[in-house]
């Protein structure tokens, strides 16, 4: 199962752990990415994240096709926010379930390794003297 | 030659003042033409540590034709999650 | 902020997770264990854990502390259940937050890895026809 | 002689047919001496494959010197998690 969600609305993290949950996994990893009160030293009021929709989807789905077919996983959800966020609010969710926790976490950790490597999400820092889009992978 | 519609996103929304510019090239350009032509007029395109150009969702290499069907973006470095 | 608990009563994901979250966190790690359905092949009715609980307590600290010492973490909470378990039922969640990402994978993997070798707390799998202790850790 | 109280839990609870027992050792035993008594006493411990003895809530090692006052607990291999 892969679930692959963008979207302007909180994250539902207990939703996204409950729909990897199935009888024959023994382990869950669950990545929660949350919005940081500071940046390089600099104070950060919150964020803004715009995707390129159509695309960041169909990269998502590429990672999660990827994972299934490196590593012995149940289920994979990857859910990631749009819009304005504040301080501690969600941007990213990504929970994997597998028989054997060594499976999760190498696919939980390749999953959002990749996502920040290769789709098509752009962040802005809003700080309280101006904004400036991220650019996280040169 | 042909008008190309081409998408912005992040930072480069910012360069093409706007979420969607046109720029004409010859017909069957590849995106390396379009490459040089987009620097050419938005010179700031060039002070990105890197930029990729997507066609129909799909990041796309410099020898690529690109068509006026084709769905054109440029995709600023990601910095999601 | 380090919060361990063992405890009869079924573990709150979703309140380990929002004790661990913090402003000045940037991701979040959590592992979470479920009861398997199978063990080698064959049907597993439930497990039954019991724990050696004050010295499983100070073991569990220890781990934490070890984390600390060894990475820029922010938060640990390590809740480990006891008593009978149904498949599907979570017996262990540790959750992790810090400022960058391979901080939490890295240290959220050790602690389930170390829990798992020196803990005292045992598993004994019930199947239809008997029960047996586990021995992972040889 | 001195008696010494010792807990068992997970499989050793089944070895020893209960939660504790006692076993009489001379004063000022090590670890050694109360494995060496027990493994002659329960030879089923001889078919773990491993097993560890802590005192206090601490492994102990095989030279520790123990006390009637401490408390000692046989530690089959864990499962936890």
């Amino acid at each position: 199962m892969i679930d692959i969600n963008i979207t302007e609305k909180p994250l539902d993290v207990q939703e996204c752990i409950k729909m990897v949950m199935s009888p024959d996994s023994g382990g869950i990893d669950v990545f929660i990415g949350t919005v940081r009160n500071m940046t390089k030293g600099k104070r950060v009021v919150g964020l803004e994240f715009e995707a390129y929709e159509s695309m960041a989807m169909k990269e998502m789905k590429k990672i999660a096709m990827e994972i299934k077919s490196r590593w012995p996983v149940h289920k994979i959800v990857i859910h990631h926010r749009v819009g304005v966020l504040q301080v501690g609010e969600v941007p990213v969710v990504i929970a994997v379930s597998a028989a054997h926790r060594n499976a999760a976490f190498d696919a939980c950790r390749y999953a959002i390794d990749t996502l920040k490597q290769r789709v098509p999400i752009w962040k802005k820092e809003v700080f309280e003297d101006g904004e400036v889009w991220v650019a996280e992978h040169p | 030659m042909a008008v190309y519609k081409i998408l912005a996103f992040g930072i480069a929304k910012d360069i093409f003042g706007g979420r969607a510019i046109e720029i004409a090239l010859d017909e069957r350009a590849t995106i390396e033409n379009l490459r040089s032509a987009l620097e050419d007029k938005y010179s700031k395109l060039k002070q990105l540590s890197s930029y990729m150009i997507a066609v129909n969702d799909e990041y796309a290499d410099a020898a690529n034709i690109i068509s006026t069907h084709d769905e054109i973006a440029i995709i600023p470095p990601v910095s999601g999650g």
